[in-house]
């Protein structure tokens, strides 16, 4: 038996997926309970990880090595640190509520389930993967349940938005691979060991750093989604069903961005410092700033909010390149509460689309007074989304902006100024959907059911609570980033930027 | 003299039943003629000095199969139609193919080079077969009582009467 | 400065209301319902009072130390440690919080008092006061935050508050406009608020000492004089960013523009968050970086020019409205403009005195409308008011004492704290006559539309009766509970009293705006600077605070005596300038013009409105009545512009970006077809021939395959003959 | 009257064979087309037991013709098998009417 907790968190639900392929097809309640129940123990372990981390080394933690496949040196090998423990929570904690906001998918249940407990694996496997091989490997299957849960179970226009997605991630896949590959081959001896290819960063060329970290952030670009890389999202959430989207909003987008902390960085520091202008920087503030636009000029809310996600995640591409300890934290945190912020949000909007059976801005009206507790919590994610004080994102947000200025002070202009518009699109929805007189058409929707809410309720917490007091979250990425920050500063010193001091880049 | 005669004999009642087998009208006389062929066969394996053969030939043939042959004929054909029952058709185009190819085989044996060794007494016959089987033929003698045993169960499975149904 | 004294009773000041406003909107449906509205009332009240109790004692206990020991600090827990940064959640009382302090939960509480009345035909109350409870505690939040980003929780969180309870009845869409308006502009402030911050962390990082806490601020700041950002020093760009913010927050030109539409909240809303304490954070916020201020002349002069434009252009449009509340928003608007003014010429003080005296006699002239358009039902206009004074006299007293106060009539408290401002803007080293001369044209247009208010509303014949219906339009939410509460008091009846709920509050505020002009009593008139006294150990750091007291801890107990002896040393330092007095009677002068003016054409009628404004002129007249068509102006072009942006880059982003995707996807498509045609034609057309000329074989051979098991056996044997002959020929 | 040899045997065994082959061309009944390919076989026999005793190859041939007896019983009992369940199937066991494999 294994003894490795992250082990059991990975393939718990490929085994409760193996259960349910088992079951009757029509026996629809027990599949669902199966599927809730192959949730809870990683999430229960997610909670004693948390309890149990070591807060102040900055290595790997709950590793596990063992040979793969001896012949090509791959390796079973994971563990967590500062950098992914936080991912591993959140999908541990997205994972669990999103099979019981799929409660009401009718259609297949035994497959949907099924391949939604496979994307679980994967993803967690993504996160806690160390070795480069198991990790594509995570990051390929994932795709496969991705593809087939939005192509099946979608909207009307599934099937686009599935190969739009489908097409756009395996572009980036193909990228990785061929920079997974160089690596493995770069080296002698050959190995897909991380760690072991981050400790030999300084024997890389100059011209391979730059093609290699060029092309691994295409891939992970993709996935963020940065500009101009971006135009599946809205598709793909628009088509999914709510479950799926809030774990593509949720979890998938954070995978471009750990992908870039986790590989490029230490892998590819000088690249990373050469770079992290023009790609992180600058993309990450367009990012923010045409995210926030195109989502007001949106009529359709799921796709406001896809574009917010846009907005938002343009914080964490800004922030993990400001190289300071406040912007970097701030990244890795907002990762973190754009997961619990963004999935409130589409929970939301699926609650109003299961009554309405429409997502159209306009075609709303005065729901406040039809459905008040339903637009307590809208609020509350609303604001939460705004960078409201008080609620998590607003930490994260201003740590970014606060670490942005040191090196980047017109950046952080442009990024900051992003919250004024952001408050723009909020409040104009809000407004249009909730306020004002109550839309005939929508007098006898029912409010929020107590299974809608028991989706929200951990969040909402987690909301409230990383807002007053962040300190619990900071404390566990703090040490591990700021040694990754360390590590690409220090290889600024001897590379072809030692000499412009203590800002490494300022354009 | 009285081996030639004899054989003659033999191998002329052989033919005649031979013959009985694929003329007769009734498929019962058939069966009869066929066990006198065979046992004419097993007479021409005495002369050939092949003893164990020949017993095998009456044992097997005589009592097992033909035994066998006339249960089914029992089981398929009532008593009382067996003279309807063995109905036989294009005898003319068979005889002429039959006798071309007989013409053509007789040719063939009277033509081909047979080579023939000087003709020693051999040693008994069950011996040198007992120890030919449990030596250089072991394998092929053990897949036959393989071949043997899936036969039995196969004709077990294929007469059972519910599985047919 | 010394180390402060820890206390650990600061935080209940936040967090009772908090706690109140917590339990009001998590369970506030159930408790109206069980219990009552009384029950809703009582947990709202009640925590604001004990934090009012509270901040006395705490008032107590910073009177019971030596001047430059007042500091008290509530380090409550570690809040954002990351790098360098090291926030606590820390509370801190200094003389000038404590006086902010005491104006939120004294007057707010008064306003709570007042909303109990006020809202009494309010179905859902409990939503009401779990705003106006969290928006107490988010005020007190940024009033005590020892920390920037402290703050600016607080800073955002009023914002908010004030957002929620702009849109209180979000059911006319208008009002929920209003609130997102409101939210949007203080946002672009916020926007300066929080690169000042940022820009003041760095340039002292720049140093290794980088902090956002207030106190060390103070202690460090000298380390950025002469640092640059953007090419400019580095003290100016960080407080014009902050002025960005407090134009924000407190509406100033060029962010004013939501205020006046913030009337369409209730109006205890308005007196507490829109007079009494919400729009004076700004002006809270640079008295409380003066040190950092006193390092930017150039902004200084910025803050002043924009003080003086702001209080002037509004006292102008204040002259030229209609509805009883926009007046009132717009005298806001002007007063706020001369707390600027004192900012911007260094006067911290004096700025503050005016927001503390401005506090009260403000709140009382909204809750005084309240109490009008309560009486009237929501009739708001005031050509349908007049002759209020016999129906509502209790109402009409305070109002009146309020007016003379704003007017700047002595001895009531406007007088003091205005002169005082105006004086400064004269005599400061920062100020110029000009400043002078707009404040005090302001002051007179102040006196001339706030006696036109009084006079339409309370002298003359009662206009109204006929209208009422036109007012429960407006606020159709509440025209049910209207009729149901007022059942004694129907269409075209005389308008009353209000309950005691609603005057025992005016009238303790109309006490204030007589009283507190005499906390301050300029040195001219006798007086001993008592308020700047208190002030000066948190705003000496500037060259313009009083010297620097050096005295022994006064042994004597009491207030009055032991502020007396603060003040001592400083009460006459200044000497006294002859040409203060004349300054002080122009601008007396200047006041009753405006009264007078006010008389002749709102009650002699003399002088015909419209007459009035044929001699102001056309032109200037429409200008000022449609507000110098900021509103339109912004309208057109920020706010267009910034949707026709986000239509464009939508558009881009659909047709072009995507476009290029589904673009690139359709030429692969092509190729496709292309390579598919090839393929179904030629290399799978000869797969199908293959297949076709199997087929028709296999029917033409399916023939020989009869089941017939004799058939096969000729073919058998005819094949064995036909190979046996040809071997043997 | 010249020896007995070869020539003998392979005459005796053709004969065998062609009525052999004669039944099983002309039978339309299964069991009698089974009875004639037995006549074949058993000219095999012949054939083999005697070119084993002329042909001086020790007993090889005689094992080849115990193989094919045993294989003829094997052939038989399926044979026979079949024509039962034939029977059972259609009511008749003549191999013109049994044509289910026809093309």
């Amino acid at each position: 038996m294994p003894t490795n907790p992250l082990t059991w968190m990975i393939f718990l639900p490929l085994l409760g997926a193996a259960v349910i392929l088992c079951l009757p097809r029509n026996a629809h309640q027990l599949i669902k309970s199966v599927a809730a129940a192959a949730t809870v123990p990683p999430l229960l372990m997610a909670f004693s990880l948390f309890q149990s981390f070591d807060r102040t080394i900055a290595d790997m933690q709950y590793v596990t090595k063992i040979p793969w496949i001896a012949s090509f040196n791959i390796e079973y090998f994971i563990g967590v640190d500062g950098i992914s423990i936080t991912m591993v929570l959140l999908t541990a904690l997205l994972s669990f509520i999103c099979i019981f906001a799929s409660w009401g998918i009718e259609k297949a249940v035994k497959g949907y389930f099924a391949l939604f407990l496979l994307l679980d694996t994967a993803m967690m496997g993504v996160f806690c993967a160390l070795d480069f091989f198991l990790f594509f490997v995570f990051w390929e299957v994932m795709l496969l349940p991705m593809y087939f849960l939005i192509g099946i179970w979608g909207g009307p226009r599934r099937e686009y938005a599935a190969i739009k997605f489908f097409l756009y991630t395996m572009v980036g896949s193909v990228l990785m691979l061929v920079v997974m590959l160089a690596l493995y081959f770069y080296n002698d001896p050959h190995t897909f060991d991380l760690l072991e290819l981050a400790k030999r960063a300084p024997t890389y060329s100059a011209t391979f750093q730059r093609f290699a970290w060029l092309a691994l952030f295409i891939g992970f670009a993709i996935k963020i989604p940065a500009f101009p890389f971006h135009t599946w999202l809205p598709d793909a959430h628009v088509e999914a069903p709510t479950a799926i989207s809030v774990i593509l909003a949720g979890v998938l987008l954070k995978m471009g961005t750990y992908g870039i902390l986790r590989i490029n960085y230490p892998i590819l520091p000088q690249g990373t410092l050469e770079f992290a202008y023009w790609c992180l920087v600058a993309l990450g503030v367009l990012n923010i700033v045409y995210g926030a636009l195109c989502a007001m000029a949106q009529t359709d809310f799921k796709k406001l909010i896809a574009y917010s996600s846009i907005s938002h995640m343009g914080y964490v591409m800004f922030g993990m390149a400001t190289f300071t300890s406040q912007g970097i934290d701030g990244a890795v945190l907002q990762m973190f509460n754009h997961g619990t912020v963004t999935a409130m949000l589409f929970l939301l909007v699926g609650v109003i689309y299961d009554r309405a059976h429409h997502r159209e801005i306009n075609g709303f009206g005065g729901i406040a007074g039809i459905m008040p507790f339903y637009t307590g919590w809208t609020a509350l994610a609303f604001f939460a989304a705004m960078g409201l004080p008080g609620l998590s994102a607003f930490i994260s947000e201003v740590l970014v902006l606060l670490g942005g200025w040191r090196y980047y002070p017109v950046m952080t202009l442009i990024a900051a100024s992003a919250v004024v518009l952001t408050a723009g699109y909020m409040l104009w929805t809000m407004q249009r959907i909730y306020l004002g007189a109550p839309n005939e058409k929508y007098l006898t929707l029912p409010d929020i059911s107590a299974r809608e809410v028991f989706t929200l309720v951990p969040l909402g917490i987690l909301v409230v609570v990383l807002g007053v007091y962040p300190q619990p979250i900071l404390d566990l990425i703090g040490v591990s980033l700021h040694k990754l920050n360390e590590v690409v500063l220090s290889a600024g010193q001897g590379g072809p930027l030692a000499s412009t001091g203590t800002p490494p880049i300022v354009r | 003299m009285i081996y030639a005669a004899l054989f003659y004999l033999i191998a002329g009642l052989t033919v005649f039943c031979a013959l009985g087998v694929a003329l007769s009208r009734n498929v019962v006389y058939s069966a009869f003629f066929l066990m006198g062929a065979l046992l004419g066969a097993a007479g021409l394996y005495g002369f050939l000095l092949a003893d164990f053969v020949a017993v095998v030939q009456i044992l097997v043939y005589v009592g097992g199969i033909l035994v066998l042959t006339l249960f089914a004929i029992m089981l398929t054909h009532q008593i009382a139609e067996v003279e309807v029952s063995n109905r036989s058709v294009g005898r003319l185009p068979a005889a002429i193919l039959v006798i071309v190819t007989g013409v053509g085989m007789g040719l063939a044996i009277f033509r081909a080079p047979w080579h023939t060794a000087p003709s020693g007494e051999p040693p008994p016959t069950t011996y040198g077969i007992g120890e030919a089987f449990l030596g250089p033929y072991l394998l092929p003698f053990e897949l036959a009582s393989v071949v043997l045993l899936t036969a039995l169960i196969g004709a077990i499975v294929l007469s059972r009467r519910e599985l047919r149904d | 400065m010394s180390h402060p004294i820890e206390v650990g009773y600061l935080r209940w000041i936040v967090l009772l209301p908090l706690l109140g406003a917590i339990i009001n909107g998590l369970f506030g449906a159930h408790i109206q319902k069980r219990l009552g509205r009384g029950a809703i009332a009582a947990i709202a009240c009640t925590p604001v009072a004990i934090a009012f109790l509270i901040s006395v004692s705490a008032f107590f206990q910073l009177l019971g130390l030596e001047p430059n020991q007042r500091f008290l600090l509530d380090d409550m827990s570690k809040w954002i440690h990351v790098g360098d940064l090291k926030l606590n959640l820390a509370f801190w009382v200094d003389p000038l919080s404590c006086t902010l302090i005491l104006v939120v939960t004294g007057i707010g509480g008064l306003i709570h008092l007042y909303s109990v009345g006020y809202l009494d035909d309010e179905p859902s109350i409990w939503r009401y006061f779990a705003y106006l409870n969290l928006f107490t505690a988010a005020m007190l939040t940024l009033v005590l935050g020892d920390s920037l980003l402290v703050m600016f929780v607080g800073w955002e969180g009023v914002g908010l508050c004030s957002y929620a309870l702009i849109g209180f009845w979000y059911k006319d869409l208008n009002n929920a406009t209003a609130g997102s308006k409101a939210f949007i502009v203080n946002r672009i402030g916020d926007f300066g608020f929080v690169l000042g911050m940022f820009a003041l962390y760095w340039c002292l990082d720049e140093s290794g000492q980088g902090t956002l806490i207030f106190r060390e601020l103070a202690e460090r700041v000298h380390l950025i004089s002469d640092q640059k950002v953007f090419g400019i020093a580095a003290a100016t760009f960080i407080t014009l960013a902050f002025f960005v913010g407090a134009t924000g927050k407190s509406a100033q030109i060029p962010l004013y523009v939501w205020l006046p539409d913030a009337m369409a909240g209730p109006t205890p809303v308005s007196a507490l968050i829109h007079a009494a304490t919400m729009v004076t954070a700004g002006v809270y916020m640079i008295a409380r970086m003066s040190f950092l201020f006193d390092m930017a002349p150039d902004t200084l002069a910025v803050i002043a020019t924009i003080g003086t434009a702001t209080a002037f252009l509004a006292a102008t449009i204040g002259v030229a409205q209609w509805d009883i509340k926009k007046v009132l928003a717009y005298s806001t608007v002007s007063q706020l403009g001369f707390m600027f003014i004192a900012m911007g010429v260094g006067a911290y003080s004096a700025g503050i005195f005016h927001l503390f005296t401005h506090a009260f006699f403000k709140a009382c002239l909204f809750l005084g409308s309240g109490s009008i358009i309560h009486a009237l039902h929501h009739e708001q206009d005031m050509r349908n008011m007049g002759g209020l004074k016999k129906y509502m006299p209790i109402t009409f007293l305070t109002f009146f004492v309020s007016t003379l106060a704003i007017a700047g009539i002595p001895p009531f408290a406007g007088f003091f704290s205005k002169d005082e401002i105006l004086w400064k803007a004269w005599s400061s080293p920062h100020g110029s006559g000009w400043i002078w001369l707009f404040g005090s044209m302001a002051a007179g247009f102040t006196a001339f539309y706030m006696f036109r208010q009084v006079f339409l509303t309370f002298f003359g014949e009662y206009r109204g009766g006929q209208a009422h219906g036109h007012g429960h339009a407006d606020h159709g939410h509440a025209a049910d509970h209207a009729h149901a509460v007022h059942g004694g008091h129907g269409h075209g009846q005389e308008p009353h009293e209000s309950s005691k709920v609603i005057t025992g509050p005016l009238v303790l505020l109309a006490l204030g705006a007589i009283l507190t002009g005499f906390l301050n009593v300029p040195g001219a008139l006798g007086g001993h600077h008592i308020f700047d006294n208190w002030l000066a150990p948190v705003l000496q750091a500037g060259s313009h605070g009083a010297a620097s007291p050096a005295h022994g801890a006064a042994g004597a107990h009491g207030v009055a005596s032991e502020l007396a002896a603060d003040v001592e040393h400083v009460a006459h330092s200044v000497a006294h300038d002859p040409f203060e007095y004349i300054l002080m009677s122009v601008s007396v002068g200047i006041a009753l013009f405006g009264i007078f003016l006010a008389w002749l054409v709102y009650e002699k009628k003399a002088i015909s409105p419209e007459r009035f404004s044929e001699v102001l002129g056309g032109v200037p007249y429409n200008l000022v009545y449609n507000k110098y068509y900021v509103d339109e102006v912004y309208q057109a072009t920020l706010i267009r512009g910034t949707l026709a942006l986000s239509r464009i880059l939508s558009a881009f982003d659909r047709w072009i970006i995507d476009g290029a995707v589904n673009g690139a996807a359709a030429v692969v498509r092509v190729v496709a077809r292309v390579e598919g045609a090839f393929d179904t034609y030629v290399v799978d057309g000869a797969v199908n021939l293959v297949g076709a000329v199997s087929l028709w074989a296999g029917n033409r051979m399916r023939a020989i395959q009869t089941g017939h098991i004799y058939s096969y056996l000729y073919a058998i044997v005819i094949g064995v003959a036909v190979v046996l002959f040809v071997r043997l020929i | 009257m010249i020896e007995i040899g070869l020539h003998h045997y392979l005459v005796v065994s053709l004969i065998v064979f062609l009525a052999g082959l004669f039944t099983v061309l002309t039978r339309r009944n299964a069991i009698g087309i089974l009875m004639g390919v037995e006549l074949i076989l058993n000219s095999a026999n012949i054939n083999y037991v005697a070119f084993s005793r002329f042909g001086g190859g020790g007993y090889d041939g005689q094992i080849f013709s115990i193989f094919v007896i045993m294989l003829a019983a094997a052939e038989a009992a399926i044979g026979l098998a079949i024509v039962l369940g034939i029977y059972r199937k259609f009511e008749t066991i003549d191999v013109e009417a049994t044509d289910t494999l026809r093309g």
